[in-house]
């Protein structure tokens, strides 16, 4: 049973990420913003495991508490795209006509809002906190969703079982709830996991860019992108966050796709 | 050969013109003063000197300046410098559709020009409203493009700037948008017989061209260094000192420039109004090793507006804050804080801005002072700067060459002007006496006065002035960083 | 087939319009302003508003937006405000460079992403599969900076057989401009690889599992060749608007990459101007982008009944 | 007769129920032989045909049991091994060749790919062998046939183009399950007779797996029936028919449709639903490079159906029977004509007729798979259309349900998915669900195309009941002139989407006035038909009858 093994090794995974974040609600080994100008950038050792970052704060201390705010942003996006997205996808395939004109005219124009112009514009609104940063990226990828979900909206209605739905009478929206919609959930999840890593990456290319998602308080973004000066002299700066970032993903990946398989009719018993 | 000819310097951002003092930034100024050159200049200890002019003299009333032009100096197009050129170039920045930066400043803000007027072909007679210290100061400023003096066919028919035809060492070779910006070598320039100066003194090109290669990626700026795509960084971030050290083909210089970091404060909001809250962060910090952090070590602490490297920066602007916990968790208790969390707006367009923040959030945390950062693009900092909403900031101030002009940069009535830090009409009045007075004692016993009370009253925690470090390879030799911070590729040879 | 493709291009315009509205609106809307960050810290407030009424900021927004408009109408994007050059052959100049990169590196992705899904989903949950997934799960958690800067460091630096900054035109030197685009393309190609690993295996395993892919299996075909011929073309829509999307996206700007190759790209020049406040590049670019944008999914609706025949062009 | 496939004591197993689903069945073909299988809906007949290819469906596993082919054991061979043979020397009919052929590609690609992997012919030879084999299914143009995708043909024309597709590689093994559901008697015949000669010429063996115990009795030499997994009964099928041994086989050749002699007699209510010179033109679709030329699958079509009464559509497969049917639900537009429900046109009625209509009208899928909803149960999907029946309580409807499943003898099956069922279990649920709120009209597409003979009875028997009951219309689109001839009152007859005649089902019957019907009916094969002298192994010369 291989798919025991994906669950489990996902589960573990994220398991492992709730529980870091769990423990550092109550614990760290240091305080993650505890500045310590004597022991800056020092390697992994016995005193510090992960080493300490430039302003000599402990870096496993910061993983903790960063694990906290970057899986919450990350899935509020996530979530937030996704609703939207597949709400307004599944509106613009199912319905067609004008509203998908509107829908769409609206949603390529949103595509083409870079997230940083949005998180500005969204920060004046919302401030520079972590719900403004949830927002504006969810706003950047809501309309990606909206049209994989569209596009696979288009190719499911035209299946029989919905005109049979429909010929049994049931209302539009019936139909696209019960026999639409769950089954787009493929290019959905994918691009659902897969936007849960580039919301965790984002936040640190914004970073980059010039744009800070509130700091000092850490995210696992927010450190690979400060990490970047030190890539050379002290690597495990950038090493530990990215990590997590990827096993993370790699967690949510298996259990995505495990929880999946679950879903799909042709897997349940497999 | 013309490889070797060719120093290649890094830009952090395209130019954003060639005209100088109009559309402009430092990194613009920088490349600009390559090419073009005004009467008067700064010299290395930020004192003015003569460039193009031979000589000035200043009437008894200190209104009237005359200036002498040194004679043979040619424009890169060969045309000779004239005394009526100079009108013109000034005519030209007094015209408000020029846009020129210092306008205000010499249409009534420090003095007013009465008149400028060509005596004879290297004569030139000014005429201001009133004497000031600051006139040839305000001048020689590199963000006034230093009131450099141009050609007229600098500007096409239609009165459209093209390009500067100056009398620099340097003229206009290729700007590519976005990549780089190449000078040639002016061979016809005069250059002064002194040894360089600042901005001023013996310039010497060495090279065939100059190259201003824009990279805005620190990381991608030091593989550029280091693989020999550029020769010279002439501002390093200071985290990558310690990386680049270990580079045995590269080698540093250090200058301390006269830009502040420091912390401002909203002496109108609810919480910063208290000035035992103000002290209390102040006595918090370790300025020392907070500069020292930031810094890499290359900095000095200053808890005063004039910059350590100014000739009016002595004993007594030394004199700052030590730090002092339990005093400042009294003050605290006395100013009754309970914990109400405080706004610290910084940016990551100036490391140094973003660095302090945090380390005053986590000093301020030891004495129970509830400081959150909120990270901002520079564009929105500095808009809520201007219009004075914010609590505490975390703020870069660009270089003022003269103590009574930094002190200017903090002090003004908030009602007009919601930027200025420091409300307070006694203070401004003895500003104001600085900036007229000519003679350097009295001046000093002025700005020692204003010390002492910025130390008292804190509307802003200064905390040190910026040190700039070059890298360059080592095949590059006798380039040097002065207090301005601009780079200099002249009396600079490639081997 | 035309006529289709002319309403869709008239649709175009009010996406335009939306896009014009918004973004003005954005933009003036954030805080910061263009002539107060040329004068920084020394800003004299008169000054400001001189400046300001000189770039006709001074006006009220609808008549602004009303002139800007009808400049646009007639093809005038207007003049950048930092370096006053016209803004459309600005734009145009620098979508080249990031044009070339992005269309290459989607490309290269695709060729190795829709293969390797496809090759998990053959092997689901075998090894083979669990590393394809591993990776692809990897790749999409490095950032592009880290990775680009990694690939400088180690091509650039390291072994010094690439070029460390700086771009050549294709038009100037063949050979010196590859060099210079090799490491931002093989970075955005590697980036992009995750996701459409994971969307075609995921339409693939959907449809591996068809009666029809059994029939071709009963006819005696091999693997590959059932792979190729009938899985592919039917699993290959999602993962053809995932290529739209990332075309789309991307075009409009990857500053990121072009910050860290300091390419003079299209993304960068955005980015720049809306630190800059530069209002009309910013107008233009997302104009631009937007275009870009519909341009690309009309191409990506066209091609769709190439794999899907079912599907018509409306 | 040498033995070319022998299955030894098969056993599989369905891993999520967990029972067997094929139970210990022992066969075997000669070569040359036509061997048929019969027996009930969900028997295993499928499965045990797919384990000699080696291609269950995941959720099947092969627990028992040896298969050999030409002394060789499959169930010991490599995957390379299998992939070898399958195709040249095994060759598979799928059931559902609606979802068998890859819609992505053109007929022409997906026929030519198998010869080109498995012979040596160039691409003119490969062409030519297509198209010459699309005539002998009787597919009209064949060459435009070939650049075509299946979504563009009929549901028959479908099969015939999957059958040709196999045939075309002339397998030492044709496996062919249930290859003519869709197609009528006159094709039918041609295709079986085409199935008969490859074995005479090419001494391939056929093993037809069929619910039509009048091919059986025509064309097969031996059968075997399978019950619940187990076979019961095995020998000539001469033999089984006239003397069956066990209940089961009994059973079926007495539900074999006989005509209901007490036929309806009422049928003067005014008619439910009628249609009025009704066309519907597919096509003229826009492409890359001009138009294609349209096709008008139904030509102006009158016809009407009365409360109580079945009204059977039959014809020629492509003739435009399902259009109709579909036309008349409103389900693709009409592009000329009326359709009056109870009097009011609904192609032009406003939303709250049309929904009236809808709650009162049901169809029957011709391609029954495609219209379940796979990611839902047996039991929700029968349960949604009483959705909208408000005066039913949520333990009313379960029971009706139940009810419902038991009707069509799917009782039990509740909780499976669409992929876990048979064929004609597939079929049962789409009936089901159709005529669960007792519908005022009904379109069944082949209803019963997949049913053997003692469910096809049942449904047929609950059809009639509930007509009986309810009055309820009913468009009985079929093949099946057995089917046809007992449930029908009415026969319509259709070609090329006119109808050519029409008539009570005793005159289409006895007294058929067209030729094409004349043809249809004497195609039509019966129990008690001639058998055609046995085929002869490879070599010998076939002499038709
Ligand atoms: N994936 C599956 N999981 C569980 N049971 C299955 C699955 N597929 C088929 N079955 C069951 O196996 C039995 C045999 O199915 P099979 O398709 O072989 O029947 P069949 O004889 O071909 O019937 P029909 O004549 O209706 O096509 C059926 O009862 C069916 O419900
Ligand atoms: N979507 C379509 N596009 C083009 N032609 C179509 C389409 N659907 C059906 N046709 C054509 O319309 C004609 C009638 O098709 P229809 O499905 O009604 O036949 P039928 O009588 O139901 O046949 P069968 O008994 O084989 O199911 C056929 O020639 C078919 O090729
Ligand atoms: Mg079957
Ligand atoms: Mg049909």
């Amino acid at each position: 049973m291989k798919l025991r093994g994906n669950t489990l090794v996902g589960g573990t995974l994220i398991g492992i990420v709730l529980l870091t974040a769990a423990v550092a609600a109550v614990w760290t080994p240091y305080n993650p913003l505890q500045v310590n100008l004597r022991a800056r950038l020092k390697p992994p050792s016995d005193l510090y495991w992960l080493g300490t970052d430039e302003f000599g704060r402990d870096v496993l201390s910061r993983i903790m508490a960063g694990a906290g705010t970057s899986v919450l942003v990350a899935l509020l996006t996530v979530t937030f795209a996704v609703v939207v997205g597949v709400i307004l996808g599944v509106v613009a395939g199912y319905v067609r006509g004008w509203t998908d004109r509107i829908l769409m005219a609206i949603n390529d124009a949103l595509l083409a809002f870079p997230g940083i112009l949005l998180a500005l514009g969204v920060m004046v609104v919302v401030g520079a906190n972590k719900y403004g940063i949830v927002l504006a990226l969810g706003l950047a990828y809501a309309p990606s969703v909206v049209r994989v979900v569209r596009g696979t909206v288009l190719s499911v209605r035209e299946r029989e079982y919905v005109e049979a739905s429909r010929m049994i009478g049931n209302g539009e929206i019936y139909s696209m709830v019960r026999h639409v919609m769950p089954n787009c959930i493929a290019p959905i999840a994918v691009l659902s996991t897969s936007m849960f890593g580039w919301v965790l990456l984002s936040e640190s290319a914004l970073s980059f860019l010039g744009l800070g998602v509130p700091p000092p308080a850490p995210t696992w973004g927010n450190m690979l992108a400060a990490s970047r000066p030190y890539m050379e002299t002290a690597t495990w700066l950038g090493i530990a966050p990215g990590l997590c970032i990827a096993f993370t993903l790699l967690g949510i990946n298996l259990l995505g796709d495990s929880l999946r398989d679950r879903l799909d009719p042709r897997m349940a018993h497999a | 050969d013309a490889q070797t000819g060719t120093i290649r310097l890094r830009l952090k951002n395209d130019i954003r013109s060639t005209d100088p003092g109009t559309n402009r930034d430092g990194g613009t100024d920088g490349v600009v003063q390559h090419m073009v050159e005004g009467l008067v200049a700064f010299r290395e200890d930020t004192s003015v000197g003569p460039l193009l002019a031979e000589r000035y003299d200043v009437s008894e009333d200190g209104k009237t300046y005359t200036f002498t032009l040194r004679p043979d100096i040619r424009f890169h197009n060969g045309a000779p410098l004239t005394a009526g050129d100079v009108v013109w170039s000034w005519r030209r920045y007094l015209d408000t559709a020029t846009q020129w930066r210092c306008l205000p400043e010499f249409t009534g803000g420090l003095v007013k020009v009465d008149s400028i007027v060509a005596r004879d072909d290297r004569t030139v007679v000014f005429t201001f409203d009133r004497p000031s210290a600051l006139i040839l100061a305000t001048m020689a400023r590199v963000d006034c493009g230093g009131s450099a003096i141009t050609h007229r066919d600098s500007v096409g028919p239609d009165g459209k700037w093209r390009d500067p035809i100056g009398t620099g060492p340097f003229k206009m070779g290729e700007w590519r948008r976005g990549q780089y910006i190449e000078l040639v070598r002016f061979d016809q320039y005069a250059s002064r017989s002194e040894p360089r100066d600042g901005y001023t003194g013996a310039k010497k090109v060495m090279v065939d061209k100059a190259r201003f290669l824009v990279i805005p990626d620190a990381a991608a700026a030091k593989a550029a260094l280091v693989s020999g795509a550029s020769d010279i960084d002439h501002d390093i971030e200071p985290e990558d000192f310690a990386e680049l050290k270990a580079r045995p083909s590269l080698k540093f210089e250090t200058t301390t420039t006269m830009s502040m970091s420091t912390i401002i404060f909203q002496t109108r909001d609810k919480v910063m109004q208290d000035v035992r809250i103000r002290r209390a962060l102040a006595l918090a910090l370790d300025t020392h090793e907070i500069t020292d952090a930031v810094t890499a070590g290359t900095a000095k602490a200053n808890n005063s507006v004039i910059p350590v490297s100014s000739p009016y920066y002595t004993k007594v602007q030394a004199a700052g804050y030590t730090r002092d916990l339990a005093a400042a968790r009294k003050l605290l208790a006395d100013a009754g804080y309970n914990g109400q969390p405080i706004k610290m707006l910084a940016n990551k367009r100036f490391k140094s801005s973003f660095d302090v923040a945090v380390l005053a959030q986590a000093a301020a945390q030891q004495i129970g002072l509830k400081i959150d950062v909120e990270v901002l693009d520079w564009a929105t900092q500095l808009d809520r700067y201007t219009k004075g909403d914010y609590q505490v900031q975390s703020f870069p101030y660009s270089a003022r060459l003269d103590p009574a002009l930094s002190y200017e940069m903090v002090t003004g009535p908030k009602a007009t002007q919601p930027r200025k830090v420091w409300d307070n009409p006694e203070v401004e009045a003895i500003l104001r006496q600085s900036m007229q007075i000519a003679d350097r004692d009295k001046r000093q016993a002025l700005f020692d006065t204003l010390h002492k009370r910025q130390i008292e009253e804190l509307p802003l925690i200064m905390i040190y002035n910026e040190v700039q470090i070059a890298a360059m390879r080592k095949t590059l030799d006798g380039y040097k960083g002065w207090p301005t911070g601009q780079p200099r590729l002249w009396g600079v040879t490639l081997n | 087939m035309l006529s289709y493709i002319l309403r869709r291009l008239a649709f175009t315009i009010p996406t335009l319009l939306l896009v014009a509205i918004a973004v003005f609106t954005l933009v003036r809307l954030i805080p910061g302003d263009p002539v107060q960050l040329m004068l920084g810290d020394a800003a004299d407030p008169a000054q400001v508003t001189e400046m300001r009424r000189a770039l006709g900021l001074e006006e009220p927004l609808p008549v602004q937006f009303a002139l800007w408009l009808g400049k646009v109408a007639v093809g005038d994007l207007g003049k950048s405000i930092s370096n006053g050059l016209p803004v459309l052959p600005l734009m145009i100049e620098r979508f080249q460079v990031s044009g070339l990169i992005v269309l290459l590196a989607v490309f290269f992705a695709a060729l190795i992403a829709v293969p390797a899904g496809l090759l998990a989903a053959w092997r689901q949950n075998q090894p083979l599969d669990l590393a394809i997934v591993a990776g692809a799960t990897m790749l999409l958690s490095i950032p592009t900076f880290w990775l680009g800067l990694l690939l400088l460091l180690l091509f650039g630096l390291k072994l010094g057989w690439l070029p460390v900054v700086g771009y050549v035109p294709f038009s100037e030197n063949f050979g010196q401009a590859l060099l210079y685009i090799v490491l931002p393309i093989v970075t955005l190609t590697m980036v992009e690889i995750g996701v459409m690993t994971r969307m075609s295996r995921a339409a693939a395993i959907d449809v591996l599992r068809l009666d029809y892919v059994t029939h071709a299996r009963a006819k005696g075909l091999p693997e590959r060749r059932v792979l190729m011929r009938h899985v592919l073309p039917n699993a290959f829509a999602p993962t053809w608007t995932l290529i739209g999307l990332i075309l789309g996206h991307l075009l409009g700007g990857i500053a990121v990459l072009e910050t860290v190759f300091t390419l003079p790209g299209l993304g960068r020049l955005l980015v720049d101007s809306i630190f800059a406040r530069d209002y009309p590049v910013v107008q233009g670019c997302l104009l631009f982008t937007a275009l870009i944008y519909v341009l690309v999914n009309l191409v990506v609706d066209l091609c769709y009944p190439l794999f899907d025949p079912r599907v018509q062009a409306e | 007769m040498t033995t070319l496939l022998t299955v030894d004591g098969l056993k599989l197993r369905a891993t999520g129920i967990g029972s067997l689903v094929v139970d210990d069945v022992s066969f075997s073909i000669g070569r040359g032989e036509f061997l048929a299988v019969v027996g009930e809906s969900g028997s295993g007949k499928t499965m045990a045909a797919r384990a000699i290819l080696g291609l269950l469906p995941p959720a099947i596993t092969r627990v028992d049991g040896r298969i050999r082919l030409d002394g060789e054991d499959l169930t010991q061979a490599t995957p390379e091994r299998l992939r070898q043979l399958r195709g040249p020397a095994i060759g598979m009919v799928f059931q559902e060749p609606m979802v068998s052929l890859n819609p992505a590609l053109t007929i022409g690609l997906q026929m030519a790919e198998g010869l080109k992997l498995h012979r040596r012919l160039s691409p003119q030879e490969i062409r030519d062998r297509s198209i010459g084999m699309l005539q002998r299914v009787q597919i009209r143009e064949p060459e435009r046939c070939l650049a075509a995708f299946p979504h563009e043909f009929s549901g028959g024309m479908r099969q015939r183009i999957m059958l040709a597709s196999v045939m075309l590689l002339r397998p030492s093994l044709l496996i062919a399950d249930e290859p003519t559901t869709a197609l009528d008697t006159l094709v039918q015949r041609e295709v079986l007779d085409l199935m008969v000669e490859l074995a005479r010429q090419e001494g391939t063996a056929v093993m037809l797996i069929t619910h039509n115990l009048g091919l059986v009795a025509r064309y097969a030499q031996r059968a075997v029936v399978l019950q619940r997994g187990k076979l019961v009964e095995s020998g000539p099928a001469q033999q089984i028919l006239s003397a069956p041994t066990h209940p089961y086989t009994r059973q079926l050749v007495d539900a074999l449709p006989r005509r209901d002699t007490a036929a309806k007699s009422d049928t003067a209510g005014a008619p439910v639903i009628a249609a009025r010179s009704l066309e519907v033109t597919f096509g003229g679709r826009r492409r890359l490079f001009g138009k294609r030329p349209s096709v008008r699958a139904v030509d102006g079509v009158d016809l009407e159906v009365r409360a109580g009464e079945t009204v059977a559509v039959v014809g020629g497969s492509g003739s435009g029977k399902t259009t109709l049917g579909r036309a008349m639900l409103r389900l693709i537009p009409a592009s000329g004509g009326q359709v009056l429900f109870r009097g009011n046109d609904i192609l032009a009625a406003d939303r709250a007729t049309v929904r009236a209509f809808r709650l009162g009208c049901q169809l029957v899928f011709q391609d029954p798979y495609s219209s379940l909803d796979p990611r839902m149960r047996v039991s929700q999907t029968v349960a949604e259309p009483l959705r909208h029946v408000p005066e039913l309580s949520a333990a009313d409807k379960e029971h009706r349900v139940e009810e419902v499943l038991e009707e069509v003898g799917l009782a039990g099956f509740g909780r499976r998915l669409p992929h876990e069922l048979s064929g004609g279990q597939r079929q049962r649920v789409a009936i089901a669900r159709a005529i669960v709120r007792r519908p005022v009209f009904v379109v069944a597409d082949e209803p019963v195309s997949a049913l053997d003979m003692t469910i096809q009875k049942q449904v047929l028997t609950l059809f009639r009941d509930l007509q009986r009951q309810r009055g309820f219309a009913c468009l009985f689109i079929s093949h099946d002139l057995a089917a046809v001839e007992e449930v029908a009152d009415r026969v319509i007859v259709m070609q090329s989407g006119r109808i050519v005649e029409q008539g009570s089902r005793d005159d289409i019957f006895d007294r058929p006035q067209h030729a094409y019907t004349k043809a249809l009916l004497a195609a039509s094969p019966a129990l008690d038909m001639p058998k055609p002298e046995p085929p002869v192994i490879a070599g010998k010369t076939y002499a038709r009858t």
